[in-house]
């Protein structure tokens, strides 16, 4: 009842790994296939090796987690072993992928491509260093620059947009990037937050700001794939503040046709997506759905 | 968790280079579980907790950028603390055991020893160090049972590694578990000593953290977490590991060999 | 120790009762006041009598409130009873206003001005009907356009400029207002988002989409607060998921001067503003602050 | 609180224009509680509990646009509750009490009634309805103490109005609360006549919501708030309240006199 797809890959269930959640190693990517992951998402993969910041990069705070990760990558170019340990994966691998610029994408994404995963994500919720810094995922032309730039790296193989909630039109940035060739959108990557510590007189990630994800943005991831759903025809992957069955629902029926867990696996531990998929039936065998499709957008009628 | 600005109470000299911070911070920590300390504009990185209750402490060898900063604090003083995290060492069953601590790897076998000598539980502690004055909870371990000290330079106890102790005492001796911590490399031998004495183990291991709760992926070996899976494993998983003793992670999650990992942690 | 000013205005303490809560009455202000709060707030004033949204128009969910009131008003015309009977106010009154259009802000922030508040805020987080719907707030150029307007409308009574959090660039848009007349910032208005009931297959606010605030946007609030008070010299009221004293410290700390309190009302009461104040109080005893000026900004140092 | 979606396991008709929802969701709601009831792209208003724990129920009679859409609703059926919200009744020492029920006012009463009853309080109830068939709760209120029965039209107990019944009673008797609910100028009769006669009163007071919890100050009455501080309010309260029998507020939160409030509840 939970068998469904996403541009066009088969899918055992709609929950995927989210990208920067475990996706260090193939085998961690395996670990979280085994705990029931639809799909996974290979940690993004920059250019080039980069550390990313220092720590505190990740921690909880009342109600959900905030990160400066920093976007930390080995680069494309070191990760043959991963993607050979990769093929033993029982289910479709994601691969994410950054750059700061449109040649650093395309670059990363014609390498990746070789490497055959089922789709590539583009993560175009970082910082444009030509356009000053700006996010990407901000600006409607950078968005659509890039989406048309990795879609002919990738060739064939289906990208997904990926998402900032800090764009005040996310709706126009998905059209887009559909006009752009992307064949679905994932929304949203995390909202930016700072928490202080007032003891310590200072902000507790090394970076100061960070990503807030978990709980308490559920309801923008709401509202985004609301937006967007009805601004787009190709699929939504709907990420935010899923841990539950009930959660990964919410989003569904927002116009989701996948979820992205991210955060759950902090709050629920690894098998967070065989709790979320067994939830799912649960509910919609007492609420008569016969098939998880069946849910993606019906909020909406 | 977000951290909590824990006073430091009391700062023990342990050894010339190790020092323990004795927290205003009340905790239910077990053995062998680790919490991040926070130094605001610094960094946060993992550290056992050597007590529990009231008597929350971690003990803190001097070695680079972090731990020197850590070492200009005073009493009165405030670091942060998230924790505390992890699997500790599994001791329920322990009837005979055997404790191996290399270095500051004394650190969270600390705890274990006192827990095991309430139980009753028949103790050899094999302890070793650079030198003499470096061996660390020395007496506090004595007080739990029958004590081998070994060190690189023969200033006290036997001149050598702990790992020829402990495998002269498993050629004697049967332990319900040896349980270790110290450098991997003196792990690694520890383990293969207990393969081949048909001895269980229970091994603390280390990684490079982030999130030390179990999502960044950072400190993985293989498909274990160190922060949350471990950092206690024990020899059903330590037989299944491939990277154990071989590689690690640096920050950017490149896997390397542990020699370069070692080298990227000097910088 | 909690005495402080505000653009040149006396507070007894720092915490003001934010716009849109409680603020539809004279008597229900004087209340706020009479609970504690340094100042309080009128419910934002718009051009004429606007109903709103239908209900739900507000309700708490997991991690704070939404709400889609929909900037109901009884327009500004209609307000004489409130004025006179507002002159038994005992603390300093802030008048809110808003308009779809710069000349509705004019209109609207002249006929304000008459009634001599101790401060104006204009609040450009509403939909710009001429700019196509677009945020005031979202965009440089108009909210510049409206502040530099209601400032040439209210003459000598301080201004403050309320900004949104869907801002992808809001220590810009803080900037802007500033060059423009503002004399201080408040930030922020809530963060947009979307709850569905699942069982009901439907948004649950009548106006689907909603504004988030209370205790999951407090570090939304923060990194706003931080980022203003690092582009702008004049004072920052900083709102957001303040319902305790150590909220209301970490967005001093951040960079705020006041501290406004809405979703607090709701959960811990209306004699919030009292808890918050002595618990002000008693963090600064055992941390050795005299002077509630001295939080400001600290956290940057 | 998020909206739960209840379903409606019996429908009970209770006067022609009257009925009863009996909800699947336990509250552990009090006399005089209310909860906000919506129906998804409709709208979301309050009512009365009548029935609390396992019982819990809304008895709403059909008005308008809202409430015609309720009576569409059958047994299987879901709405949305966010509740119980408010203060209830305080009927903690009355021994001796009133009870006056204009139209659906009876609906609040009638758990507080039998409430009373289970105490053994002395119970008058004054229940006043447009027509005999309109009398809501006649049988349930009968077994609760003495009953007198008023109607617009005489076709059921006597002709007039409740307040009448209730200066009668109080010439004669002493009461340490009289309750009352029903439309507002019934009210402002009852408070006037307890007033009169020394009588403590509490009266469950009405006024357009949107938030239900006290922040959006659409429900003031001066500075109260029916939903927070209401919606049952006493002497000493009602005593103070200027706009009581006066004046509401419109949904755009402009002070109408309540015949401009009614005309617009009516568009
Ligand atoms: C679960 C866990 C528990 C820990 N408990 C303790 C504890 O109780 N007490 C304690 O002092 N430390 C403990 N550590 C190590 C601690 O987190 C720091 O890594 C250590 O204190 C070094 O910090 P530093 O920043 O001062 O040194 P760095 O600047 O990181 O390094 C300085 C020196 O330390 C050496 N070094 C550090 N880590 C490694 C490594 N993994 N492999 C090889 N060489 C290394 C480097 O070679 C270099 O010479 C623990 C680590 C983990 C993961
Ligand atoms: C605390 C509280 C408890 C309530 N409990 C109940 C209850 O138990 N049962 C119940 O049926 N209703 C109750 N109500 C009233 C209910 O919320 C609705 O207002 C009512 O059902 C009318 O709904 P409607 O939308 O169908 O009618 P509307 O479309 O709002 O109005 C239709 C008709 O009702 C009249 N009307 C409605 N409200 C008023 C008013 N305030 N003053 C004058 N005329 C008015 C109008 O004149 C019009 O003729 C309660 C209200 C409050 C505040
Ligand atoms: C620790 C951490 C690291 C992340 N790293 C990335 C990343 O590298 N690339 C990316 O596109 N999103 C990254 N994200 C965002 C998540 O993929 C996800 O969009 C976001 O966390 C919201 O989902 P959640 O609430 O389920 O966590 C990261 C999130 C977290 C918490
Ligand atoms: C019910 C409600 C109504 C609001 N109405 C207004 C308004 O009319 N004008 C305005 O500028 N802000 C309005 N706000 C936003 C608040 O003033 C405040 O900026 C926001 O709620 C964040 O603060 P909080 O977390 O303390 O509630 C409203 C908020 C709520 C909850
Ligand atoms: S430190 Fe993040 S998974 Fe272990
Ligand atoms: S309905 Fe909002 S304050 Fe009463």
């Amino acid at each position: 009842m939970l068998e469904t797809e996403f541009c066009k890959v088969k899918l055992g269930n709609p929950t995927v790994l989210a990208s920067g959640i475990l996706g260090t190693s193939a085998e961690l990517l395996i670990r979280a296939a085994e705990n029931g992951a639809g799909a996974v998402t290979i940690k993004s993969i920059g250019p080039r090796e980069r550390e990313g910041h220092n720590n505190p990069t990740i921690f909880e705070w009342e109600h959900g987690l905030i990160n400066a990760v920093g976007l930390s990558s080995e680069g494309y170019k070191e990760m043959e072993d991963v993607w050979e340990a990769l093929k033993k994966c029982p289910v479709p691998v994601i691969a994410s992928i950054y750059g700061a610029n449109v040649q650093e994408f395309i670059e990363v994404a014609e390498n990746v491509a070789k490497q055959k995963p089922a789709i590539v994500e583009a993560n175009i919720s970082c910082p444009n260093s030509e356009k000053h810094g700006q996010v990407f995922g901000c600006n409607i032309d950078a968005s659509a620059e890039v989406i048309s730039a990795v879609k002919k790296a990738v060739g064939e193989i289906p990208l997904i947009a990926k998402l900032t909630p800090q764009a005040p039109n996310i709706a126009e940035i998905a059209k887009a990037c559909e006009a752009a060739g992307a064949d679905a959108i994932c929304a949203i990557n995390t909202v930016a937050g700072m928490v202080i510590n007032i003891e310590a007189r200072k902000p507790v990630l090394h970076f100061k700001k960070g990503g807030l994800s978990g709980p308490a943005v559920k309801p923008v991831a709401v509202k985004c794939i609301w937006e967007i759903y009805e601004a787009v025809k190709i699929p939504i992957l709907g990420v935010g503040g899923v841990s539950s069955g009930r959660d990964a629902i919410e989003l569904m029926q927002a116009g989701a046709s996948a979820i992205g867990i991210g955060s759950g696996v902090h709050f629920k531990g690894i098998d967070v997506f065989k709790k979320v998929c067994s939830e799912m039936e649960e509910w919609m065998n007492e609420n008569g759905f016969a098939n998880v499709k069946e849910l993606v957008g019906i909020a909406h009628e | 968790m977000t951290p909590k600005m824990a006073r430091i109470k009391k700062i023990a000299q342990e050894t010339p280079s190790i020092r323990t911070f004795y927290l205003d911070l009340e905790t239910d920590a077990k053995p062998g579980q680790f919490a991040m300390a926070w130094l605001p504009r610094v960094d946060e990185k993992p550290f056992t907790l050597t007590g529990t209750g009231n008597e929350t402490a971690i003990t803190v060898q001097e070695k680079g950028k972090f731990t020197k900063k850590m070492f200009e604090l005073k009493e009165g003083n405030s670091i942060g603390i998230r924790g505390p995290f992890g699997k500790g060492f599994d001791f329920g069953g322990a009837k005979n055991a055997c404790i191996v601590a290399g270095g500051c790897g004394a650190a969270p076998l600390l705890m274990l020893a006192e827990e095991l000598k309430k139980r009753d539980v028949n103790l050899k502690i094999v302890l070793g160090a650079r030198t003499g004055n470096e061996c660390l909870f020395k007496e506090r371990l004595k007080n739990t049972g029958e004590i081998y000290i070994t060190t690189d330079d023969g200033s006290l106890g036997e001149k050598g590694f702990t790992t020829s102790v402990l495998e002269r005492l498993l050629e004697k001796e049967k332990f319900d578990c040896v349980f270790g911590c110290g450098p991997e490399p003196m792990l690694v031998r520890v383990f293969e000593l207990c393969e081949k004495f048909g001895a269980e183990c229970q091994l603390n291991l280390e990684r490079f953290m982030k999130c030390a709760t179990g999502i960044c992926g950072q400190c993985a070996i293989d498909e274990w977490l160190v922060c949350k899976d471990g950092p206690v494993f024990k020899s059903t998983q330590i037989r299944k590991m491939r990277d154990f003793g071989k590689f690690a992670m640096l920050k950017s999650a490149k896997k390397v060999s542990l020699q370069e990992y070692a080298q990227w942690r000097q910088k």
